[in-house]
């Protein structure tokens, strides 16, 4: 595979070069990994996890994979700060024979072990898809976004638009953009309530952002409208107790055991695929019963993800 | 003549008319804006910055500055929920539990900067740093929602139509006006953030009254906490994030030196309402995200020529 | 102690500034022994150039943030500054004006914008945090406008020589330092400490008090985009929210660097030691295997200890 | 004396400060080779003179005349260049940098656009060896005590080789030595030609160096002329505009009452190892050159800063005072010299200076009494004569106005001991009468004055007991007829071994 020189023997140190620990879906994303690497510590392939936080700074991460190449771990897995600002560090990276498996927020270098990711444009599309479908071709939207400049709310963005523009009885009425939380989205869409007294749908492209939505629309008393979603805790527990009209995609945290699993078995050896596609999991109507039977188990502000299993990932890490 | 020229000179006065200014003009020109319950829910929003901002201006006022309400704001949100007893059909000792811990922060940060002597802003930045770790501990942790009926209350009653939310912003309201006018303790406040120097040597303990300011300070980022708790129906980590500036900007659009030492939350409460005002009428403008930083920012420069010029030393 | 022979005169004022740095001076150092314990890599070329250049951009900001809190200023504009100016380096080097081009325009908006807001506030009388506060949402939004999206194109030449494996970024910070020096040297570069610490009587000394605090935001500015400039070199490409993070720890480093906020107390070297203190903790925990929580609460207690000892040791001193 | 032109002019010039006039038509005309008075009261508008005539301040009417050419709008960079410079009463001190910057600071020789550190360094040498400045150039300003500040200021007027040099106030915080080698200076500058305006509120002075005088009173002239064949008396005369009596009130009885302080081995700050015991009724003086410790060892008995004793007595109290809140309660109260930095809360308004202190005692149920605070600030103000609205800010008033408010908060914790630092330094005749009769009712109340104080006359005068401290040790305790001017100036130096030590 990509980056693998032949000298580097089990059991490997592997970094996890984390951009900000702090939100809820990072949490999770780390506990897949840290239980990941229990099992491959069972299994004796890997001996050490050093975790890094930049604390959202790109700036802090780049220092923290330096530091990782200086202190030669075999393998890097890490969430980009910056799409594009991570770019030199990671080859450099690449040229020492380490393993680096980048998920979730991609660098654009291709000099990395793998890539994994969902498709940010399927998810766009998909969602949008979802929205002509339910409102039958016609009616009146608000687009909501994540944060500006940022390349996943960017894409999805991107996804959507072939799928309006193909749809032209879908109006646009505005769109947003807000940090990925509740409360700037709630707030938000409790402005556009007031202005807009038609609004047929949201395309929500972001899992916080539908919930600060359907709340915004009940505590305005609103009639709830088709909302776009993700697999947020919250949202999918509103979708139920609302009985909106919904659909919800997600990014499964689980891609964070998914490149640690990754990273080891380009090490061993295999044969790894430099960008392993993951199809993005639909919740529906037909499935959300069995998320929110799980829900439990998933902090409340958290994310409620699909199962996996190592079956999983040695199909995804095949095709 | 000579009271309509003083009242212009005077900066809460003048925040406030600004906002009744662009309230009128935004109704007659903006959909939906001039309805009563959109003005209603801005007051709301405008509450939870009202009241970050309590504690805000007293440190402010007394020279220092809190970076730490952003972080205090999150870990009370979060950590309510985790100390509401099943036991407690009120809710209210989740509540105090979650004011204590708040206002256990604010004495450390007072105790820092007045036992160790570093400057508030480092002092209160170094409690935010350690916040943040106590969140990665705590956050994700645990399967909690808000059951805490108190706090849904809060969040969600209107008692005679009014959000409960806007009445407790009142309630602080009277009681900081209360505390910097017709308290010992304001002028104090006041005389050390003008000049600590000639304060102490007037008998003005530093000491005690740097641990009571930011304990206060503690305390109302606390009270912010629970009333955004509420309002959201779930905490979440970054909630309190978006109310450290805006409570700093809170404070000195309504005429209050950042320097300390002259200023009264009479003018951070306009301030508090003019900056939710802005925010709400940047989201209705169909603009890109870039035009849109650049409107906010551009009223924002606006407004404060009106209201914030710093008087010359 | 007097200095008798004129040629000192300049180097014992200079030597006099160290005075209440000695205490910051040794835990700079003592981390950064540390640090090259844990990693002996850092003492090769290649590892001190890394280094280095991990350090060099938050140097930098801080001496941006730190030239405004001498002179009684503050910005909140640093972090979309050095977006802005990332984005412009990395939009402007493609077009026609190329390298070259593309750092005079950096160095122009950042030295343009930084005029204006140093002008709003000083003749405006507008409190400056709030002002740069309102700044930062416009810097902000022109970067977004500009490049919606991290991209853009930094020639690899330029990135390789700013950011390669040769110490070129050390360099350019002993340049820029020398550069301050000579600022400092000149009447209107200590017309920077007197404005900020009396400004009525530095004026009524002939200082000009309101243009002085125009060329320090300027100044400001410039560095900042600078920065911006470096941090597009170092990673190939734009990016319209990369600098949103300085913001803050360029306040956390100069003040930690014994720089206050009344103006005319503080001094650039004790700033830079703060940066780089902020810097190499960041590595010297990760050699130490520190887990996130325990990063979080170490870097905590450094900035408060930091600062603390040195006063708890002389609260000691004066009372014994 | 041939008739000589006007080096630096002013010609009905008008100037106020939000619609209050404080000059109507004032003229001014500086000769070289003349030492020139201007006087008038606190407030009379003398400061503001000299901002116009330095460019600090534009006139609102009238016009500036250099060597009789009118000049425009006058800033303070063309004031130097055209040979004017300003000894300021607020120092203009930037407390970071050091001597030798300051000294040239708005003036620095260049060399391609640099400072040149050499030039600098030989101009500062001269002119701190004129005023006796022997401290390193590189200190800090910030380490430097106050009349060590004020010796810098007078040097930083003087190496701008000035034609003409205005001193404001420049002897307020010197002590009597630093004030001799100023006097000295002043005279070789008259002899080189030099146009000198002198204000102080220290008439000797004034008669010692000056030949004319201008008084101001109320924004107008109401004296121009020559100071040949007048007196003292008549220099009062002229400046007050009425027969006045003695300036200080005549010495009663002492009748020392209940032991009030009593210190054995009492450090603080540079303070070492002192002894020394008051009681009520007196006034006791702390003498000495300036920066000998006399401020340190107030501010130890004030609980201001750490300090010890051996043995200590103080207020009916066993111990020193551990903070000022303590010292406050047991009736300890503190004015310190630089009222500007720890006197007053100046930016806030007479009223809330006056009521600083208490605060807490007129406060019923927690909040304040508005009306108990009203009467009390304006009983205070009438008693201290503090004239005008209390609710404008503190820093608008004239020093003496501003002295009497830093003295007056404290009358209402009726005070048994009062530790004064130099309470009239800066203060014109008329309020330093005030105050001298207020400090000698204090003593009559049985209350203790603990007068530090650099002007000596003030000593020789008003205390019953003068402690004299050098270097931080008592070198002298001088009581009843042994205090002279002689003796406190001889103890200060060093020179003359005086009753030494013992503890009255
Ligand atoms: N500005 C200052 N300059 C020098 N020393 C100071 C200063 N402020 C405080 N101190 C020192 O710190 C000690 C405590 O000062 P502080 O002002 O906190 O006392 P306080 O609050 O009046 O006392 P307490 O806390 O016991 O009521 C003082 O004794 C003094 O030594
Ligand atoms: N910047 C200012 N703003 C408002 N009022 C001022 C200002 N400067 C001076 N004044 C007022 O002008 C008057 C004259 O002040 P000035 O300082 O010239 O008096 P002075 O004669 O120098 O008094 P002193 O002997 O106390 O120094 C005072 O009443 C003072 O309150
Ligand atoms: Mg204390
Ligand atoms: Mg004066």
């Amino acid at each position: 595979a990509n980056c693998i020189k032949g000298d580097r023997k089990a059991p490997y140190t592997v970094g996890w070069a984390n951009i900000y620990s702090v939100p809820t879906w990072m949490k999770q994303t780390e506990g897949t990994i840290t239980a990941e690497v229990e099992e491959l510590k069972k299994a004796g392939l890997v001996k050490e996890l050093m975790i890094t936080d930049a604390q959202g700074n790109a700036q802090t991460q780049i220092q923290h994979i330096q530091s990782m190449i200086d202190a030669n771990v075999d393998a890097i897995v890490v969430i980009a700060g910056s799409s594009n600002a991570l770019d030199r560090v990671i080859s450099d990276a690449c040229d020492k024979g380490i393993a680096i498996v980048n998920f979730d927020s991609l660098v654009n270098t291709d000099k990395v072990t793998a890539k994994i990711n969902t498709d940010s444009n399927e998810w766009g599309a998909t969602a949008a898809k979802w929205m002509v479908s339910q409102l039958g071709g016609k009616g009146k939207i608000i687009i909501m976004n994540g944060p500006a400049g940022i390349s996943v709310s960017d894409d999805r963005r991107k996804g959507a638009q072939p799928i309006l523009d193909a749809n032209p009885g879908l109006q646009v009425i505005t769109e947003t953009n807000t940090e990925y939380n509740v409360a700037p989205a709630q707030e938000a869409m409790t402005s556009l309530l007031f202005a807009n007294p038609e609004i047929d749908g949201v395309l929500s492209l972001g899992g916080a952002l539908s919930a600060g939505s359907v709340l915004a629309f009940e505590r305005q008393g609103r009639d709830q409208v088709p909302t776009t979603g993700e697999n947020a805790r919250q949202f999918l527990e509103l979708w139920k107790e609302k009985g909106l009209k919904s659909w919800a995609t997600m990014q499964p945290n689980w891609l964070g055991a998914l490149s640690v699993y990754t990273a080891v078995q380009a090490l061993e050896g295999k044969d790894v695929p430099a960008f392993v596609k993951v199809p993005l999991p639909v919740i529906d109507e037909s499935t959300i019963g069995s998320y929110l039977a799980r829900a439990d188990k998933f902090p409340a502000d958290g994310y409620i993800y699909s199962d996996y299993d190592k079956v999983l990932f040695d199909k995804l890490l095949a095709k | 003549m000579n009271t309509i020229r003083s009242a212009f000179r005077n900066p809460p006065f003048l925040t406030l008319l600004l906002v009744a200014l662009v309230w009128i003009v935004a109704s007659f020109t903006l959909r939906g804006f001039g309805a009563y319950g959109h003005l209603r829910y801005l007051l709301e929003l405008a509450a939870v910055i009202g009241i970050a901002a309590a504690g805000q201006t007293l440190v402010i006022l007394m020279g220092g500055i809190d970076l730490s309400v952003g972080a205090v704001i999150t870990v009370t949100a979060i950590l309510l929920p985790l100390f509401s007893p099943a036991w407690d059909p009120t809710g209210l000792v989740g509540i105090a539990v979650a004011l204590a811990i708040a206002t256990g922060i604010g004495l450390m940060n007072g105790a820092g900067a007045a036992y160790l002597r570093v400057p508030p802003i480092i002092m209160t930045l170094a409690m935010a740093t350690f916040l943040q770790g106590l969140l990665v501990i705590v956050a994700g942790g645990s399967a909690v929602t808000v059951s805490n009926p108190a706090v849904i209350l809060l969040g969600q009653a209107r008692p005679l139509g009014i959000p409960a939310g806007i009445i407790l912003w009142l309630v602080v309201s009277i009681a900081i006006l209360l505390l910097v006018h017709r308290m010992p303790i304001g002028a104090r406040f006041l005389a050390l953030g003008a000049n600590p120097l000639a304060a102490r040597l007037s008998g003005v303990s530093v000491t005690r009254n740097t641990l009571m300011v930011h304990t206060l300070s503690g305390f109302f980022a606390g009270l912010a906490g629970i009333l955004v708790l509420g309002m959201n129906r779930q905490g979440y980590v970054g909630i309190g994030d978006p109310y450290l500036l805006t409570s700093i900007a809170a404070v000195v659009l309504g005429g209050t030196s950042i320097l300390g030492g002259r200023g009264t939350y009479a003018g951070t409460i306009p301030g508090a309402i003019l900056l939710v005002t802005t925010t709400a009428l940047i989201t209705v403008v169909n603009a890109s995200p870039g035009w849109r930083s650049i409107m906010f920012g551009t009223l924002i420069l606006a407004l404060l020529l009106v209201s914030g010029r710093e008087a010359r030393r | 102690m007097r200095a008798s022979s004129p040629t000192r005169l300049y180097g014992s004022i200079q030597l006099r500034r160290n005075r209440g740095l000695a205490g910051l001076y040794l835990v700079v150092a003592a981390f950064l022994i540390l640090y090259a314990m844990l990693f002996p890599g850092i003492l090769s070329i290649g590892g001190f150039s890394k280094f280095t250049q991990n350090w060099f951009p938050l140097a930098l900001v801080t001496m941006a943030q730190a030239l405004l809190m001498l002179n009684g200023g503050i910005t909140l504009a640093i972090g979309p500054l050095v977006s802005l100016g990332a984005v412009i380096a990395a939009t402007t080097m493609e077009g026609a004006l190329g390298v070259p081009g593309g750092i005079l325009t950096v160095a122009l908006a950042g030295l343009s914008i930084g005029a204006v807001i140093g002008a709003i506030v000083t003749h405006l009388r507008l409190p400056a945090i709030i002002v740069t506060l309102a700044g930062s949402f416009i810097i902000g939004g022109v970067a977004l406008i500009l490049l919606p999206r991290p991209g853009g194109f930094i020639p690899d030449w330029l990135s390789t020589t700013l950011a390669g494996h040769t110490p070129v970024a050390f360099v350019l910070l002993v340049v820029i330092l020398a550069l301050w020096k000579a600022f400092l040297a000149t009447p209107l570069g200590l017309g920077i400490y007197a404005a900020g610490d009396n400004p009525v009587g530095a004026f009524r000394s002939g200082v000009p008090v309101e243009r002085v605090k125009v060329v320090a935001f300027a100044l400001s500015g410039l560095l900042a985009a600078l920065t911006g400039l470096f941090v597009a070199a170092q990673t190939g490409s734009g990016d319209p929210v990369i600098g949103t993070p300085f913001t803050l720890n360029s306040i956390a480093a100069a003040v930690l660097g014994g720089v206050g906020f009344l103006g005319g107390k503080g001094t650039m070297r004790g700033a830079i030691c703060g940066s780089l203190l902020l810097s190499v903790m960041i590595n010297v925990m990760f050699f130490l295997g520190f887990p996130p929580v325990a990063q979080y609460v170490a870097q905590g207690l450094i900035i408060v200890g930091a600062v603390a000892v040195p006063e708890l040791l002389a609260q000691w001193k004066a009372r014994r | 004396m041939t008739e000589k032109r006007p080096l630096l002019e002013a010609r009905q010039v008008f100037r106020g400060f939000f619609g209050n006039p404080v000059l109507k038509g004032v003229d001014i005309a500086l000769l070289p080779g003349r030492v020139h008075a201007l006087l008038g009261e606190n407030g009379a508008g003398k400061s503001t003179l000299i901002n116009l005539l330095s460019g600090a301040l534009q006139p609102d009417g009238g016009s500036i005349l250099v060597e009789g050419k009118s000049v425009g709008r006058f800033s303070p960079a063309d004031a130097r260049a055209a040979g004017i410079a300003v000894v300021q009463q607020e120092l203009s001190l930037t407390a970071s940098l050091s001597i030798a910057e300051n000294v040239g600071l708005g003036a620095f020789p260049r060399r391609f656009g640099l400072i040149d550190y050499r030039a600098l360094h030989h101009g500062v040498r001269d002119v701190c060896d004129m005023v006796g400045l022997t401290e390193p150039l590189d200190m800090p300003v910030a380490d430097l005590a106050l009349g060590r500040r004020q010796m810098v200021e007078v040097a930083k007027a003087l190496f701008r080789k000035p034609r003409v040099l205005i001193l404001d106030e420049p002897t307020s915080s010197l002590s009597a030595h630093e004030a001799g080698i100023l006097a000295r200076l002043i005279e070789t500058l008259r002899d080189r030609g030099t146009a000198l305006l002198y204000i102080s509120h220290r008439l000797n002075e004034v008669q010692a160096l000056c030949s004319h005088v201008t008084v101001l009173k109320d924004g107008v002239v109401t004296a121009d002329q020559s100071l040949s064949g007048i007196d003292g008396e008549g220099l009062v005369r002229l400046m007050v505009g009425r027969e006045t009596g003695d300036l200080f009130p005549p010495r009663l009885a002492a009748a020392p009452g209940a032991m009030r302080i009593r210190v054995e081995g009492f450090s603080a700050g540079v303070v070492r190892d002192v002894g020394f015991c008051a009681r009520a009724g007196e006034i006791v003086g702390i003498g000495g050159l300036v920066g000998q410790g006399q401020e340190d060892l107030l501010l130890g008995l004030y609980g201001a800063i750490p300090a010890a004793a051996s043995r200590a007595e103080v207020s009916g109290n066993s111990g020193l005072p551990a903070n000022v809140g303590v010292a406050n309660a047991a009736g300890i109260v503190y004015v310190p010299a630089d009222r500007k930095h720890e006197g007053l809360v100046m930016p806030h308004s007479i009223a809330s200076n006056l009521i600083l202190p208490s605060l807490g005692r007129l406060a019923g149920k927690g909040l304040r009494d508005r009306q108990a605070e009203n009467g009390l600030v304006a009983d205070l103000a009438l008693r201290l004569k503090i004239k005008g609205d209390t609710d404008r800010q503190v820093q608008a008033l004239s020093g003496g106005n501003q002295q009497k408010v830093a003295l007056a908060k404290w009358l209402p914790l009726d005070p048994s001991v009062l530790l004064l630092n130099d309470p009239t330094r800066g203060v014109d005749i008329e309020t330093k009468r005030e105050i001298y009769l207020m400090l000698r009712a204090f003593a009559a109340e049985g209350r203790l004055v603990i007068l530090a104080s650099s002007d000596t006359p003030e000593l020789v005068h008003l205390c019953d007991r003068v402690v004299v401290l050098r270097e931080g040790c008592v070198a002298a305790v001088l009581s009843n007829d042994e205090i002279t001017e002689g003796a406190i100036v001889g103890a200060a130096m060093g020179i003359t071994t005086t009753t030494q030590g013992e503890a009255a």
